[in-house]
């Protein structure tokens, strides 16, 4: 058997499909986009961050980020492996970043203003990525679900690294304390945002947990992560700017203000705080690099041609 | 001793302010293999100053941050080049050739240190090095012998970089005072010239011709640019004295 | 009052920012003419800038050193336009064109101000803003309507400055409460709009269509640039508490 | 009469000759190089001043500086008109200077490291530049004289500046003094050896004086400059880094250390401590500024054909 049959067979057993396995192209189309905005937005994550490298307050914390930071550039390398497997190349979805045609996850087109964001990032940013990505390591698609094994081993180290920044700075001076507060009341909504727009506003969540390429809801990942820094945000001895906070008993979950969604929405059709930026930026880089890769595209030739020509001159 | 110390010192701030040009790169590198791999660079060469330092302020009760963050600008101890700011691509990697191939030859020396505690990280570093050396030789050759562009622009790198070698192998009052737990810089030279000959010629480029800076970071005088790679590096460190991170 | 202070220190604060990112330019322009023009307008708007934090100032019996040297990153009031990096001399001129034709805009509304000290500042500021508003203009012209080069560098400068522009005329509470003392800036738009689109019309560039920043900067939340440009300018002072120069 | 009869009789008149006027070859060449120098100087010394204008440590002194080193500027135009004047258009002189064959004053090569620096710069280098450029106001090419008394007036101001630095860290905190001091240290001997080497030493300077270009000897110059700051170094309550330095009563001279002419001929030869940076700082405005001068030329262009256009459609 082949063809759509052994594809829903795969996928009725929950087993993986393999480059080479016929797909759906409405399933590689999905998968394509969804991995390339994953890998998007690893490299643009790169640059909140690498804002706080030069200044880190301590070598120790200076080598910790910059080790971070480098993580997420071979995060995307893995994705843009994953998503090249289904047949489009890194450079074609790099132009597509670039020309502003792909997105990225909304949450780097907000700043990174203190030495605290670094922590606030990684308790809450990284933790809202690994529960939306733990469940991906099953992903349908098998490069990419191995691909999501590696990257959320990191990125639990990462979140944990965020943690202890954070907890650093609120056992320290009044002022740590106040930078780490501000950090996180910055970041909580943003964050709880990542998981997207309430289930009854996400449309193409459905074919996605059908093909098991999602497997969990917007909403029951974004309950699943609030109840897990509620628990945390008390052993920093901070607190979660959103007083309507509470579990509800009777229904067995998460009670939590309202999200401002038009904010949200806003962001992502480019008018958050910093998407001309992050953009201007990764474009600078390109433009900047051109003559590089072409000098190690020619180079590469010239010693391919020398190659062959000794071959010939052997045989 | 306080003469080790010292050394200790200049080894650290050498690698701590190429670390700190080298981390500008990340998320701006020409392609994502090179975010990487600067990115590693610089992780290594922060991990070689944090050692030479930490070991240094032994000698003076002070950790390595209390070396890094607490200093002025007169008292830093390192070279000029590391300063010279990241320039393109190319003037980076000239600059990476040039330092990687003599922290190479430096580190070798250093592992017959009488000192054990500079034996040691220079062993440790060595290998990594190792690696940066080919990285940036590398790097020469395919920008050297890649377009017409880019042979254009590595050797204007190499003129930019080159004022700023001759330092590296000046002797002073210090390195008679340690000795063999040191290296004298000018021992270094020939070995330096021979590779860094060897790399140009195969990458069909040339060794520039051009004065020297005088130099003068192993006496606390230096270029213009230090004060603002300390005004960035410490400015958070600085407005929260006493805290910890 | 308070909230005439609070108004004074926005118009003082952009006016500083940009004075400091201009006066980098001094000694790296494209030709002597303008290190000079360059240098000339960035001495003007500093002066403006010291006018305003002065008058603010006298609110909270500070210095304008006090304002300018003491205060943290989200004590600023600055827009964002203003914090810009300088890019190459097309987005200068790109950001130079916006905000001089908004200040000059801005500055003739001000000479209405029922607040005496700020009629006053403004119409001091205006005649030298006139100037920069036509520096601007001039070059807007000839590098649009220059070579292939120039048009393109300065129609991508222009996208580049473009999502920094709606945040200029955002109204807000202090707005209201500053009543006649101050301009409402949403009231500025159309004329602004007019000036530039006509400016552009005969450079042969067109008016970005590209969505905006969201801003802040009046409520003290910066883009990641100013933190650098504060550590920059305020390293010396803040080494020197007390000191006097 | 004409030709040299009328140059010997100006120059013996000390009168002064005009650019239209004719004039010996040799004559002419020492004038272009040296009022170019002159001018290159003013260029490259921007330089270091530039370097404190983002961090001067108030808003006062940053208005100051900003203004100096605009002067600075404007004086190189100033020369540069008289050294066109004498036939060498400015984009030539402006090429030898980045080629690298044309000179400027060594001074420039000594890095700007401190604030105290600006007060250091000011009062001796502008000081040593006045005594230097006051007899030059009777320089008997008149175009460069005449910039040299507008170039003097400024000077004496950016002196006082300098000196105004200098008092008021001397009576600040004791690091502030001790930052003027160490200025101070650093800039005299350099500020010394700026009015070139001892005149046994100094061949060409014989041509010049003959010439009423040069009015004093080197040694006579800096003989008047030492006594000059040896009283106003009293009122600033600093010191000069020179213990041997007193007035000869007897031979009516004043007696300074001696200077370290070998240090003096390194960094004319280009091993100085900022010349690589300073000519890389130059080449790459140049460098920057390319497009930009191009886009001038061409727009200038484009209107003149427009308006030459609209003549002959008038005619």
């Amino acid at each position: 058997i082949a063809g759509q049959a052994y594809f829903d067979r795969i996928i009725a057993e929950d087993s993986r499909i393999e480059p080479r396995d016929w797909m759906p192209a409405a399933y590689r189309k999905t998968l394509v986009r969804q991995v390339s905005q994953h890998a998007h937005s690893e490299i643009i994550g790169m640059q909140p961050e690498a804002n706080w490298i030069t200044r880190a307050p301590s070598l120790k914390r200076k080598a910790i980020l910059m080790a971070k930071v480098q993580d997420e550039a071979g995060h995307g390398l893995y994705l843009y492996s994953a998503a090249e497997s289904l047949g489009t190349p890194r450079d074609v979805l790099n132009q597509q970043l670039l020309d502003g045609k792909a997105k990225y996850s909304s949450i780097f087109n907000y700043p990174a203003r203190t030495w605290a964001d670094m922590g606030a990032i990684g308790w809450l940013v990284d933790g809202a990525a690994i529960a939306n990505q733990v469940p991906l390591c099953r992903a349908s698609y098998g490069p990419y679900g191995r691909a999501m094994v590696r990257i959320c081993k990191e990125e639990s180290f990462h979140q944990r690294q965020g943690f202890e920044i954070l907890l650093e700075l609120s056992n320290g001076t009044p002022a740590q304390k106040q930078m780490a507060q501000d950090a996180v009341n910055r970041f909580y909504a943003p964050a709880l945002m990542m998981f997207g727009p309430p289930d009854a506003d996400s449309p193409n969540s459905k074919q996605s947990m059908a093909w098991n390429i999602k497997r969990f809801s917007n909403d029951e990942l974004r309950q699943r992560f609030v109840g897990m820094i509620a628990e945390q945000v008390k052993v920093l001895g901070l607190t979660l700017p959103d007083p309507e906070l509470r579990y509800d008993e009777v229904n067995g979950r998460w009670i939590h203000k309202e999200l401002d969604w038009q904010e949200f929405h806003e962001v992502i059709a480019g008018r958050g705080p910093c998407n001309a930026q992050r953009m201007t930026r990764r474009r600078e880089a390109h433009a900047n690099g051109t003559w590089v890769r072409e000098a190690a595209r020619a180079y590469a030739e010239k010693q391919a041609a020398k190659a062959a020509k000794n071959e010939i001159g052997a045989a | 001793t306080e003469d080790v110390a010292q050394y200790a010192l200049r080894l650290g701030d050498d690698a701590l302010i190429l670390a700190q040009r080298l981390s500008h790169w990340i998320s701006r590198a020409p392609e994502l293999e090179e975010d990487i791999a600067l990115g590693n660079i610089a992780l290594d060469v922060l991990g070689h100053a944090r050692s030479f330092l930490s070991y240094a302020g032994h000698a003076w009760d002070k950790t390595e941050d209390d070396l890094a963050y607490w200093r002025e600008e007169d008292e830093f101890r390192s070279l000029w080049i590391v300063e010279q700011p990241n320039g393109d691509f190319g003037f980076t990697i000239a600059r990476q050739l040039v330092v990687s191939v003599y922290q190479y030859l430096l580190y070798t020396e250093l592992l017959a240190s009488t000192d054990g505690t500079i034996a040691a990280i220079a062993a440790k570093a060595l290998k990594e090095v190792d690696y940066h050396r080919d990285h940036a030789v590398q790097w020469a050759l395919r920008l050297g012998d890649g377009t017409e562009e880019s042979h254009r622009r590595m050797q204007d790198a190499l003129e930019l970089v080159w004022p700023y070698v001759d330092e590296m192998f000046d002797d002073d009052a210090l390195i008679d005072a340690v000795g063999d737990a040191g290296v004298r810089p000018s021992s270094l030279r020939a070995a330096f010239d021979a590779q860094i000959a060897s790399v140009l010629d195969e990458a069909t480029l040339s060794v520039p011709n051009v004065p020297r800076a005088s130099g003068g970071g192993r006496r606390g005088e230096h270029t213009e640019h230090l004060g603002y790679i300390l005004a960035e590096m410490q400015v958070l460190a600085r407005k929260h004295p006493g805290a910890t991170w």
